[in-house]
């Protein structure tokens, strides 16, 4: 029981670390990379939750394509940051 | 594209995001729920899918087959998805939709390039120019 | 086990930080990803109760779920391309043609 | 001989029919959709006489046709129906009979003339035709009711047949609006009796007049609702209410002003409504729900004074009048007068008797009018006539056989009906009820006037010299002229041998056909029944002088004399050959008399004054209260608008935040009210 609480404690912590970066990083690129950390460790979450073959279905669909696709979009609409920082 | 949470004004709205989330902690902090019931010992449930998937009697640990119209649907909305996409790739001025998805983005950075203060209608004007004629 | 409160929170705690993101950035694509952010605290609850009734169709959901996210992003990056070549620029803020 | 009721709805959709195709492909018809018509109404006529030998047989047919509204649970039905009784078969002939006729005299006055915009003519006179007929044979109120406004509207379509002169668009409107305001009583009334009776039928055992004789027979008094008013003293108010209809629609007194202008319409149209058609429905429509009046000495008092009154007044106006068709105008609403006297005093079958020779005789002296017309080149003034006798033989005859009927000369039609007319008055105002005698008083002084002015203008129009060049020479009129102007004209002389009630008592062979025709029928329908509630409801009793057989006899020498008087005259002061105005004799009275009593001022002064005033309150509370209230809502609505529309920024992030606020809020309210946070 404690090392499941001390697991979930820890990829809770990672999960919600990882967001706050998400949603506070300046560059998109980071937090791209970030929400990728913090998919990931959910799907941990659902190892310990039972459901394997929906944490490999998240790894697959999320860190394997939308994020991929993020990355492009962020690679698409990356402008100059000198002439468009505020 | 660097415009993290800067300033005031903006922060102001977060606190409501801060706010619904004290709230939600107030609400589960007073809820109580019993023990889980789980799915039994080491019940598998992507072995359960797979046998269902196959049809295969009753060897699997739980009842798996709402997976299947799960998977149909997903295919449908996914498929549609991409048309979507499509669409919304496609450009309005006369190009075709393979270009849009092959220039691996290079006239969206050619133009980003130019500057976002030049005149948008003059871009307007000689986008479709300069496609015809790099390529 | 751990107790479902503690995954309620936790959802709750993703799900506010991804409606944080919504309301405190400009960028369409962070939009995108807070969105991703709130999708994934609503599939950890359905896992975590589909465990607590021992009761399969929340991950059925879940798996919904993320079927639908991967489509709305594919629809988002879409939109936020056809933005970006309207308004030469992801800040949401700028796009304001449909005011009034 | 069942299958004639099977076929009665055709006689109401024949000329609707004909109305529809004048009205889409009447003008590539040959001459502009008369023939349809003429067909329709010829058809309608087979079937209406097919009819009424089916209720001569013994048959009569009440049935609902079409229910288009019925309510839930104990409320009311609204149905269209069919009821055909002696009354209604017999009307309809008339009706059918008529309208037949004017279709044939439109030819002559109409196509031959050269008039444009036939189509509209004979679309008129086809749906004028089919609303009268549909309302003959309404079985309910209500029904009667929208049929009664159909008439209304056609008449005002047709009066306005020349719309673009001045005159024609006024009258019609005048006719519409004075018909309407008495159409709003009769509104009001058909709601009454809905809501007192719960339904509108006029025969069967659950019809209104039958629920209300019930209920004053002591029965059955719980199933009607009279508003805490004691029974007699509501059916009274609800029969008025109706009757305001009757009097604007059959042009009683002070509803009559309508009729004179009227006669702005094309000649046939003005023998259509006045003989067969708009201003009959009134007078039938007391007829049919006779049985509920009967019961009202009050509403019957009112009738007979108002009717009696009318009859003297109409026929003192049409003295001095000018034009043929004014004087003929004036002398409608004084035979309805009679007609209304003698509905009030008691005497059923002596209304439907001349409702019957009036709209023979009448529509014989308008179609002669017409005729008249025709020949002088559409100028009506009667001074410019003269002398026409030699010169159109076919109309002085048959317009003289008319003229005889309308002044009551022994032994045209007229003469049998009136006196019948003047003999109930007579004789119920001798059994108990002198009010009675004071409206037999003022019907019988009008027949004087009606021999007087009737004989003044045919010998105005027809004897002496030829007073114009026009007189002289005059325009020939053709077959179609000629044929109704005969067949009216027999009818006109014979139509009153069917009830020759003098002669049968005299004699004492039974020769009243309408007497017996009206006694058979539908049960609470028939004459026997109505004499049975007068005598019982409204003590109506009758009284002689000396014997009944004198009685007869001495009502009917007055009433001769004094149509001969009249007539005589007539003769003396206009049977020469260059007659003169004796009108200046009557000094003030002659102007009185030419501005028909100033009733149209008087009207116009009371609608300018009151109508004003209530106008100008009505201004001052649509600019204050209403428009304040709008002007105060908008402004509050742009006010707010211009403020809340800031929240409308068009920044995504603002509405969510919006949104997560809600969202909040929702769930502390819920959370509280739960309680979730104890």
């Amino acid at each position: 029981m404690v090392y499941e609480t001390i697991a979930f404690a820890l990829f809770a912590l990672i999960t919600v670390g990882c967001s706050l970066g998400v949603v506070l990083a300046r560059d998109v690129w980071h937090s791209a990379l970030l929400l990728g950390g913090a998919l990931l460790s959910v799907a941990v979450h659902y190892v310990m939750l039972q459901a394997e073959f929906l944490a490999a279905m998240q790894i697959l669909v999320y860190v394997g394509g939308v994020l991929i696709l993020i990355t492009f979009a962020v690679m698409l609409t990356r402008t100059n940051p000198e002439v468009n920082s505020t | 594209m660097t415009d993290g949470p800067d300033a005031g004004s903006n922060l102001l709205p977060g606190l409501a995001a801060v706010g619904l989330f004290l709230v939600m902690v107030l609400a589960f902090a007073g809820a109580s729920f019993p023990a889980p019931q789980g799915f039994g010992g080491d019940a598998n449930v992507t072995a359960s899918i797979g046998y269902a998937m196959f049809d295969i009697g009753n060897l699997g640990d739980v009842g798996a087959e709402g997976f299947l119209a799960a998977f149909l649907i997903v295919a449908i909305v996914l498929d549609v998805a991409i048309d979507g996409a499509v669409f919304l790739a496609k450009r309005e001025e006369g190009g075709s939709v393979v270009t849009a998805l092959t220039d691996g983005g290079r006239d969206l950075l050619d133009r980003s390039r130019e500057g976002p203060n030049a005149p948008r209608s003059e871009r307007g004007r000689d986008a479709p120019r300069r496609e015809g004629g790099d390529e | 086990m751990v107790p479902a409160q503690w995954y309620l929170m936790l959802s709750a705690a993703i799900f506010c930080i991804g409606l944080f993101g919504i309301l405190t950035r400009r960028n369409a694509l962070l939009f995108l990803m807070s969105v991703e952010l709130m999708l994934n605290a609503a599939n950890v609850n359905f896992i975590a109760f589909s465990l607590q009734w021992g009761n399969v169709t929340g991950q059925t959901f879940a798996l919904f779920t993320m079927a639908l996210a991967a489509a709305e992003v594919a629809i988002g990056i879409g939109i936020i391309l056809v933005l970006y070549r309207n308004f030469r620029d992801t800040d949401v803020t700028k796009a304001t043609t449909m005011r009034w | 001989m069942a299958g004639a009721f099977d076929y009665t709805p055709a006689i109401v959709l024949l000329p609707f029919l004909s109305f529809l195709l004048a009205l889409g492909v009447g003008r590539s018809m040959p001459k502009g959709g008369a023939l349809a018509g003429i067909a329709a109404t010829g058809g309608s006529l087979l079937l209406s006489v097919w009819a009424m030998l089916a209720v001569a047989n013994g048959g009569t047919y009440n049935q609902t046709i079409y229910t288009w509204a019925a309510g839930t649970g104990n409320s009311f039905e609204l149905t269209f129906g069919l009821l055909v009784d002696p009354l209604a078969a017999m009307m309809l002939v008339i009706v059918s009979l008529i309208a037949f006729l004017v279709h044939v005299f439109s030819l002559g006055y109409m196509n031959d003339e050269g008039e444009t915009g036939l189509p509209r003519y004979y679309a008129g006179l086809g749906l004028f035709t089919a609303s009268m007929l549909g309302f003959v044979v309404a079985n309910n109120l209500l029904m009667a009711f929208m049929f009664f406004e159909l008439v209304g509207l056609c008449s005002w379509l047709l009066i306005g047949f020349w719309f673009r002169e001045e005159a024609p668009p006024s009258a019609a409107k005048k006719a519409f609006l004075v018909t309407r305001f008495g159409d709003y009583f009769f509104l009001v009334g058909v709601v009454a009796v809905f809501a007192t009776f719960g339904t509108a039928a006029f025969a069967g055992e659950g019809s209104f007049p039958a629920l209300a004789e019930a209920a004053l027979a002591g029965e059955a008094a719980t199933e009607i609702n009279t508003f805490g008013f004691a029974p007699q003293t509501w059916f009274t108010v609800v029969g008025l209410l109706v009757l305001g209809g009757v009097v604007g629609k059959s042009a009683q007194f002070p509803l009559h002003t309508w009729l004179p202008d009227a006669m702005e319409g094309p000649t046939p149209v003005s023998a259509l409504i006045h003989a067969a058609t708009m201003v009959a429905a009134g007078v039938y429509l007391v007829a049919r729900m006779y049985g509920f009046y009967a019961l009202s000495p009050t509403a019957l008092g009112i009738i007979a004074f108002v009717g009696g009154f009318t009859a003297l007044f109409a026929a003192t106006m049409g003295v001095v009048k000018r034009e043929i068709k004014q004087v003929l105008a004036y002398s409608t609403i004084s035979q309805y007068g009679y007609m209304m006297l003698a509905l009030g005093a008691g005497g059923y079958i002596a209304a439907t008797f001349h409702l019957m020779t009036h709209a023979f005789f009448k529509a014989l002296l308008f179609l002669g009018a017409g005729s008249v017309i025709i020949a002088m080149h559409h100028n009506e003034n009667m001074w410019d006539m003269g002398g026409l006798k030699e010169r159109m033989p076919v109309t002085y005859w048959t317009f003289l056989a008319g003229s005889l009927a309308l002044a009551g000369i022994f032994p045209f039609s007229g003469f049998w009906s009136k006196d019948e007319v003047l003999y109930e008055a007579l004789a119920h105002g001798l059994g108990g009820t002198p009010l009675l005698l004071a409206a037999w008083a003022m019907g019988l002084l009008a027949v004087f006037f009606t021999g007087f002015y009737t004989f003044r203008m045919v010998f105005l129009t027809f004897h002496g010299e030829p007073r114009t060049d026009v007189a002289r020479d005059p325009h020939g009129v053709g077959w179609n002229v000629k044929a109704p102007l005969t067949v009216l004209g027999v009818l006109a002389v014979v139509a009153g041998f069917v009830n020759m009630v003098p002669v049968a008592k005299l004699t004492g062979a039974h020769i009243e056909f309408l007497h017996d025709w009206l006694a058979h029928g539908l049960g609470g329908l028939t004459s026997e029944h109505y004499g049975e509630l007068t005598g019982q409801f409204a003590g109506y009793e009758t009284g002689y002088v000396g014997s009944e057989l004198t009685t007869v006899l001495l009502s009917g020498a007055l009433s001769l004399g004094l149509a001969l008087a009249g007539a005589g005259l007539a003769y003396k002061l206009y049977n020469v050959p260059a007659p003169v105005e004796h009108t200046d004799r009557l000094g003030s009275v002659k102007t009185l008399l030419f501005n028909n009593y100033y009733q149209d001022e008087y009207q116009v002064w009371l609608a300018d004054t009151a109508a004003r005033n209530v106008a100008r309150g009505a201004d001052k509370f649509d600019q204050g209260v209403i428009d304040g209230v709008v002007n105060g809502i908008s402004s509050v609505s742009l006010f707010s608008g211009s403020r809340v529309r800031r929240i409308q920024t068009g920044v995504v992030s603002n509405y969510a935040a919006l949104l997560t606020l809600g969202l909040v809020a929702l769930l502390l309210g819920i959370g509280l009210m739960g309680g979730w946070f104890l």
